[in-house]
């Protein structure tokens, strides 16, 4: 049940408040950036990746509440995952996770949604071209 | 925790002397002011103080006063009245891009009815400028509605000006007033108006109440139809409790004005001061000198609004933001984009509106407890690290 | 002197409880309801709670209330809101010719508009017939707008059979339930209706607050236009202690329904046989059977009905008249012409509306007074000598 | 200053709660009727006429407040009154000697002027016919 004095679910404001695996991350295996200036959302999305698990996500973002709520959220979904795995996660997913989201704000876990996927792809293009290049 | 309101923009507390005055009204004197016998009478009789009242405080007469249920209400009833009503003159209305919502909506939807609106650009601080509204004006000019004191960003505009200019051409010239009367003053004649909404809310009065002043004269059908009511202008029983709390709000907020509105200017500057020196890259919105005493809007760069919303909310502080956060749309505030700010910096904005209870320790807490939050986003965004 | 007020139909006191139910939001939980931090999401919860309320007691769903400043503003939205938003599918509205001055001004002023309205006649008692209805119903027809009680004669419409003709017409269906909500039961699937208005005042709420159920899907222009307010149908600040005060009402409404009605429908009967047995040349006007529980109407012959509340009321009784005395026009009340009463006895009608605060004496009291003022009033009358 | 909790004034309250002179009249010399039931006010007036002054007045009214407090005073002002002066009695002098009149209620007086005006018609018609019949 939402709380009605509360925009957001008490974990969503946890997570705000003490946003988990924020930060630069250096020589990352895959890095997605999603939104702009003009919708007032901005992520960017980094993952670690070994022997097909992301072993550590860091994020930055530029947004309001739900928007870096959902991207603590996901860091911390993704972490241990395969990219098989972690390519499953969903917005729905990240939003149940956080307890629910106020309809307005379901387009925030979108966003931490397609910033995994595009790190994800990322890294994916990455490791073909390097296949490429080691064959 | 005690909490340090500054959104009195948004809405104000009704002033404990004001409910006291309401109370009797609910079911004490509660009589119908239809009706004829002395319990309806008394409460006709309260009306017409507050009604006194609240002329006083706008120079208007008393027959010139309509009461409402608010400022989206008078602001409805003033553009889609008199537009109804002098269809036969003419179709083209003219207002300003950084107009409220309650006056931009009514506008949109009277050009889906085949009325023309010209919605006149603003300068940097947000200020109309006298001669494009002249040059806007055409042979089928029926309406100007240009606001007195912005919500967001406090400019207060040049209505005695534009006044004139309506009142040269024979236009009908409504103002909302809704962020300036009992603040500062609004005399209905100085400003050459013909409308003017307000609203309790504003003003330490109630929510749902608020009033129309129409000058003598002017054309405008009903946004109510119904009983007779406010002499066939706006039906339904009369809102007494409400009615009269608008009155003795409008009677205490004219009793400290200038005294109120110089502390507020004081505080204002004083948390404008603070902020520029405690905060770079962040930037004032508004007019540095036309300003509502208790307006102080702030752009801060690479982070946004909301999330310093909250975390001041966190902290005990309650602001507002002109970025997109409640809104369906992610479009952040019209006002911010009218004044040529870049989307990341409207969406980067903070409001904060003074108000009776406030004092220069309020002021403190904000200058002490805002940097370290926004040190904290900015850490956390990716605009930052390009700066 | 104790007052005795059976005038509940123009207005009620606020109860008590509500008035309690209202207060903190005044000036503690005071918040605008669309602010982010806590102080505006706490009233919003509360909003939310008072739809609920709403919601439960007519069977519609939360989603379908939205809440206005009373009555009039209810219908003039469902009726202006209809015809404006379906336009391209007709232009013809079907009424009666006992509705409220909320009801019919707005129709007059459609006309104007160039829309047709058909005002159905009603028989003796203030019925509408439910086959007039599907008659007068063609390819044109946007909107049936049918009261469910009235709020002079106090007649119970044949709602839930109209709403079946509406239905198997495909036109929207509105009824004005100002009378009927909290007092008798108002489901809005049972009546088949697919708008409905009620007033707080009306049942022992707070005046300048009321609500529009809209069933879903729906389709209707907003008349207040602005802010997101109400998902949008609605613009303005909330007012919260108003809203409040109206699910409160609600919620007291609900949990004694049936028996208080069946108390006051007791008392309505016990002065309608008591002015029967003691007053010689009167009529009982409206439904012997279809009956509003608290109403009591009838006509005098001889004498005229403002004479009648005045002497009434310098004895301490409240009630009103169909009379035309406050009115600007000379016409009595359309509803009592309509229903085929000689102007004599409509301008000889008292209308005596019970409630929660009325017992058996008070009606002991009415039937004691009544008869010495009628006949003073009767010798000092040119038409009585006449008989 | 009309008091804003009561509809009228005090003095129309009085004439309204304890009316002067009404009642039937044997053999009046002049009687005035006005109104209908239509407009919801019916007047009638009568006058003793002697050696052209008006030694007494009687009034039946079927009305609101307003009605039966200006039949009340305009009976109470013409007696006492030539004829002349009689018909000098204006609506506002009524209206006047009653502290005043709510604006809708302004017709009442304009009834009761008209009633007297009538009244006193009759009268002068009667004589003027008796006149004829002594020539
Ligand atoms: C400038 C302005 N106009 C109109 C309104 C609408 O007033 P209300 O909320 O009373 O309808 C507001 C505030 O909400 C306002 O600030
Ligand atoms: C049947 C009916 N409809 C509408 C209204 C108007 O309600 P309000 O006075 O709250 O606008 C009333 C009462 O005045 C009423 O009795």
């Amino acid at each position: 049940m939402p709380d009605p004095t509360s925009l957001y679910s008490e974990k969503v404001m946890e997570h705000f408040s003490n946003p988990r695996n924020v930060g630069d991350m250096e020589n990352p295996d895959g890095t997605g950036h999603v939104g702009n200036p003009v919708c007032g959302d901005i992520m960017e999305l980094y993952i670690k990746v070994d022997n097909n698990t992301i072993t550590d996500a860091k994020f930055k973002t530029f947004g309001c509440g739900a928007a870096i709520a959902t991207s603590s959220m996901v860091t911390e979904m993704v972490i241990g995952k395969t990219i098989e795995e972690a390519l499953e996660i969903s917005n729905r997913a990240v939003a149940e996770a956080l307890g629910g989201l106020p309809p307005v704000k379901m387009h925030c876990s979108v966003l931490a949604e397609e910033a995994l996927k595009l790190a994800i792809d990322d890294y994916l293009a990455k490791r073909d071209k390097e296949d490429g290049e080691n064959e | 925790m005690t909490r340090i309101y500054l959104d009195y923009a948004a809405t104000t507390p009704t002033d404990p002397e004001v409910v006291k005055a309401m109370l009797p009204y609910f079911n004490e004197t509660f009589g119908n002011p239809s009706s004829i016998y002395s319990y309806g009478q008394e409460t006709k009789g309260a009306i017409a103080e507050a009604r006194s009242k609240v002329a006083g405080l706008i120079n208007a007469r008393d027959e010139e006063i309509v009461f409402t249920s608010g400022g989206s209400e008078a602001d409805n009833s003033a553009i889609k009245g008199v537009a109804f009503a002098n269809k036969s003159k003419g179709d083209h209305i003219i207002t300003s891009s950084i107009e409220h919502h309650a006056v931009i909506e009514p506008c949109k939807f009277l050009e889906r009815q085949g009325y023309k609106v010209t919605y006149l650009p603003v300068d940097e601080y947000g200020l109309v400028d006298p001669d494009s509204v002249r040059k806007a004006i055409t042979d089928n000019t029926i309406l100007i509605s240009i606001m007195h004191g912005n919500n967001e960003i406090g400019t207060i505009e040049p209505i005695a000006e534009i006044g004139k200019i309506a009142r040269d051409a024979g236009v009908y010239f409504h103002t909302d007033a809704v962020q300036t009367v009992g603040h500062i003053p609004t005399d209905v004649n100085e400003l050459g108006v013909d409308l003017l909404s307000m609203s309790a809310h504003k003003l330490y009065g109630p929510k749902g109440v608020g009033a129309l002043y129409i000058r003598k004269g002017t054309k405008l059908f009903p946004l109510i139809h119904g009983g007779d009511q406010e002499k066939g202008r706006r039906a339904s029983t009369e809102n007494v409790p409400g009615i009269v709390g608008l009155g003795k709000a409008v009677e205490l907020a004219q009793q400290g004005m200038t005294e109120e509105a110089e502390r507020l200017s004081f505080l204002r500057d004083k948390l404008i001061t603070g902020l520029q020196e405690r905060i770079d890259h962040s930037r004032l919105n508004g007019h540095p000198v036309n300003r509502l005493p208790n307006n102080v809007n702030v752009s801060i760069e690479y982070i946004e609004g909301e999330s310093m919303v909250l975390n001041l909310d966190l902290e005990g502080i309650c602001c507002s933001t002109g970025s997109a956060c409640t809104s369906s749309s992610l479009e952040p505030s019209h006002v911010l984009l009218a004044i040529h700010l870049s989307h990341e910096l409207a969406h980067g904005s903070l409001r904060f509106t003074l108000g009776k209870w406030n004092t220069e320790e309020d002021i403190e807490t904000v200058l002490n407890t805002l940097p370290g939050i926004i040190n904290r986003l900015r850490a956390m965004s990716p605009l930052a690290k390009k700066s």
